[in-house]
């Protein structure tokens, strides 16, 4: 396989690229449609042949014939391995500690990796009822770590204090000592239009990793709403090659669904 | 199991769909009882608590008909496909008039169904901790684990007066068969007093028979079968239909506007005298372009014992 | 998932059950995974906590061989079959040594693997007020309900390291399919630190895909599968072979004889050198008696999409 | 259908039809092989034809081919309209409050309906090691009511005091009146050897209702270790008719697996 870089690519194909790279040792993902599904299919291609897919519908182990557009597509049924119950799948694969990497999207991420999807504004009167958590909340809780993949990056998208704490960041959850905490790492990656953020520690902040092509430090801390801790050794985002594009477009989203 | 357990749409949601009523319509993305939801906007029923985990197209169409006062879910979008502008208006202005919202996480959805169907006090479940959520929901409450003395997050039983569901098929007595995303039918059925189940196909006794354990609902817990083909229009029914994605992308144009909105349910819900006339409304070449090629499953043997076995010979 | 998911019986069970360890082995009167428990008493494994809600056959010959010291059950009979001699011995006289015994209901053992599976702290449960049961088991213990004030009893989660079930049929990769009687199965393999799947047989891929609904059992948690034919002798395997009931009345008075018992595991399990010889030391005529005569389910479709679909053609 | 007593009966096949009379208005039945079996299939073959039977092993409406030799016999499976895992049995089916009726047997019985069926003598080191709960703890609490089928009548059996409480009476769930109550109504009928026992009232205890062919009250009194209340009109159990007896023996159980 090629690993000359590509001479040109998109920005969602360079970030579809970085989140596949980082899925070569896990062995469950959790994921929804778009992006995820898209960087999943190519870590399968790549770098981990025996990735596993899991949809909060049920569905473990998906071999769709097309590309599907939901995470309930009757495609990713059809040929599936495994049909269970939401009840199963909420609970014993996901609470049970069965899935290694979620993904999710945010409206707002916030230092230690809590997110927000639930309201811009105050959640009695919000200027934007957003879609809520859905599984956010389970999946931050009980991923063995999760991937935010943001279209945007501002300080608006990166608040200094988030407007509401969908899913909590195990940093926040720690707040409540009495509780029994959740047993998920939470955050661990956030790959947005300017680079890639990473937290290393489970009760640790959020520092900027890597950056993008053409992208500077100084623009990613301006971009983001507090003061953003910067590793010691930033390096550039990897430009995907010329083959994962290749892929990318001829292979896994031939009719330009989410590549856009 | 009752004689009468074959009824029409309309017969079923008159006898059990009261105003002020506490609904369930399940259905992940598949299955989704819009049949069942479009005649309840068709009798006028209102004042409705309406549970379902994503509410989908169809919690835009019953709040915009004024069905619904009370909204129970965990997501307030349209999959992939959007927003749902009419939740929006009325959570974001009351526009017309405020929507009441209770507001959970999936697995806490599948539980509150979970512990409805067990006849239990309460679930525990692991999320929340850390979370605004429990925070704007006082039905989120905390016990003592005793084992750990720490404290989880437990959510309330949910007991819909009827939850509906459409399916693959189901016998005369009310056996339900469903395959593909099965979601949260099985508990969401067994929490409710009452319960309807619209399918494409009622199917001989024999049919149900032969496969025991595709039988998601047995009869027990089934109030009303209806046979509604093409019942779960524009959702889909693995191995029937596929999803009308270019309606649901459709859709968020038509929300967007009130005026569209009430134009499309007074043309396809409120003016089609029943079902069948709603997909004369949608065009049957339209339909017939959701149709999929077969995929059979295989076969699997359950046996038949020879002859009484030597112990029974005795 | 893992490249060495099948393996032989001897090899899994070296590799996963440890002497000390907690061991469930499932299956409800169907599928009871005896070939496994016999290699457990070949290995000689001894001081095992051993968790199923009716023990049957299996634990009367796994605590004759001395593999177990603790009992974590429901029942203590036979079924329909009568006593199990062994396990009387053990409780009522200490002979030949003591056996620790954790009492639950089935419905609370259901529910402890059910907590262990999701890794809850603990399941609420509506039996017990007034029965003994809890007086004799301080693991189960009650919290108050934060929404009526008053108390429920709780169970806390059974978490195996190993459990152990028998199935029709698995892929290489793990996805188990069971049909007819599923019992606590899928609740009792989600709980544990690792699992070992027999399978009469293992299918194709394209088998288990036909039919995802079929799966009870994801690859992703299954550490071991090993094709054991005939492995769940004498209980049985819906489709394939019957319970071998003359053997389950036979049981009675060997069990109620040690030295009988020690014989009769000298013979057929101890003496043997893997499952096939003890299948030999059963006969295969008494086992061609077990066979049934087909009885098929029948096919459902699973549909395929016939084109992309109009949006994704954009 | 004949009418007509037969001429001759056992014991047995007495009890059998006494019991199916009392299933003509049960939707559901919750029961183990043996004596219950024989009296549901007699009900649905006489006084109730769209009764539902439900076994503990997740079987609902079993079609059995030949007579079950257990609750979880593949002929019971076989042609059934649904099996469902145990967790959904009894959790949604019957905790649910979806079982009219559950049978029981019991090794000893007391005056409000309690029983047990874990020892005699002491739990830590019993005369006898009877086999436990099973699901009898979790009928008891949820069941609709309660049919016990006890084939002896003695003190030993009626114990003023039993010796283990496996599955409690709501009278005694009561004492413990800061839990909530179970929501059966316990133990409602006892049919014996000698003649059949009923509780009237949720919070009651058992009184002899019915006495059998050649049995006297004061027989019963004296075969039961309390002061055994008499209700006012005590009639004689209807003996089976010719045809039951047909039905049972020439039909049902031609085996004669529990026709004894």
């Amino acid at each position: 396989m090629s690993t000359a870089s590509a001479k040109d690519f998109t920005e969602t194909e360079l970030i579809v690229c970085a989140a596949a790279k980082m899925l070569a040792r896990s062995r469950t993902v959790f994921a929804g449609v778009g992006l995820p599904t898209l960087a999943v299919d190519l870590a399968h291609r790549t770098v981990n042949p025996s990735i596993q897919l899991i949809y909060e519908s049920g569905v473990a182990g998906a071999h769709p014939e097309s590309m599907a557009e939901g995470i309930a597509d009757s495609v990713v049924v059809s040929g599936a391995e495994a049909v269970v119950s939401m009840h199963a799948l909420f609970g014993y694969v996901l609470q049970g500690g069965n899935v290694d990497v979620g993904f999710l999207g945010a409206a707002q991420v916030d230092r230690f990796g809590s997110l927000n999807t639930t309201v811009i504004g105050d959640w009695e009167s919000p200027k934007v009822r957003l879609p809520g958590s859905g599984g956010a909340a389970d999946i931050m809780a009980n991923a063995g770590e999760v991937f935010v993949v943001l279209r945007r990056h501002d300080p608006a998208a990166f608040p200094a204090e988030l407007d509401f704490v969908t899913s909590a960041s195990p940093v926040r959850a720690a707040e409540q000592p009495d509780f029994i905490q959740p047993r998920g790492f939470g955050v661990s990656t956030v790959i947005t239009p300017l680079g890639i953020l990473r937290r290393r520690e489970r009760l640790g902040e959020l520092e900027l990793s890597e950056v993008h092509p053409g992208v500077t430090v100084e623009q990613v801390q301006e971009a983001t709403g507090w003061d953003l801790a910067v590793a010691e050794d930033v390096t550039q985002t990897q430009a995907p090659t010329a083959e994962e594009v290749r892929l990318l477009r001829d292979e896994i989203d031939t009719v330009r669904l989410y590549l856009r | 199991m009752h004689s009468d357990t074959v009824v029409s749409l309309p017969e079923a949601i008159e006898r059990y769909v009261e105003d002020g009523a506490t609904v369930a319509l399940e259905g992940f993305s598949h299955l989704i009882p819009f049949a069942a939801g479009h005649e309840i906007i068709r009798q006028g029923i209102s004042g409705l608590t309406f549970c379902r985990l994503t509410p989908d197209l169809l919690s835009d169409m019953m709040i915009a008909a004024d069905c619904v006062d009370r909204l129970v879910c965990s997501f307030f979008a349209s999959g992939s496909a959007g927003s749902l502008y009419e939740v929006r208006r009325r959570i974001e202005s009351a526009d017309p008039r405020p929507l009441a919202v209770e507001e959970y996480s999936h697995h806490a959805m599948t539980l509150r169904y979970h512990a409805g169907a067990a006849r239990l006090p309460f679930a525990p479940i692991g999320s929340f901790v850390g979370s605004d959520i429990p925070g704007i929901n006082p039905d989120i409450r905390s016990v003592v684990d005793p084992y750990s003395g720490k404290k989880t997050y437990v959510v309330p039983p949910l007991n819909p007066d009827v939850t509906i569901i459409h399916a693959q098929r189901a016998d005369r007595n009310g056996n339900v068969q469903i395959w593909g995303i099965t979601g949260t039918q099985q508990e969401a059925v067994y929490a409710a007093d009452h319960v309807i189940v619209t399918v494409e196909e009622i199917v001989d006794d024999e049919v149900v028979r032969s496969d025991p354990n595709r039988t998601l609902i047995p009869a027990h817990a089934v109030d009303a079968v209806c046979e509604v083909r093409t019942g779960a229009h524009p959702s889909y029914v693995q191995g029937s239909y596929d999803r009308d994605n270019a309606f649901y992308r459709e859709w968020t144009a038509i929300s967007k506007d009130p005026a569209r909105l009430q134009e499309w349910l007074d043309v396809h819900v409120r003016g089609a005298r029943d079902h069948a006339e709603y997909l004369e409304s949608i065009g049957h070449d339209r339909l017939r372009g959701l149709l999929v090629d077969p995929r059979p499953s295989g076969v699997v043997d359950y046996g038949r014992r020879m002859q009484p076995s030597e112990g029974s010979l005795k």
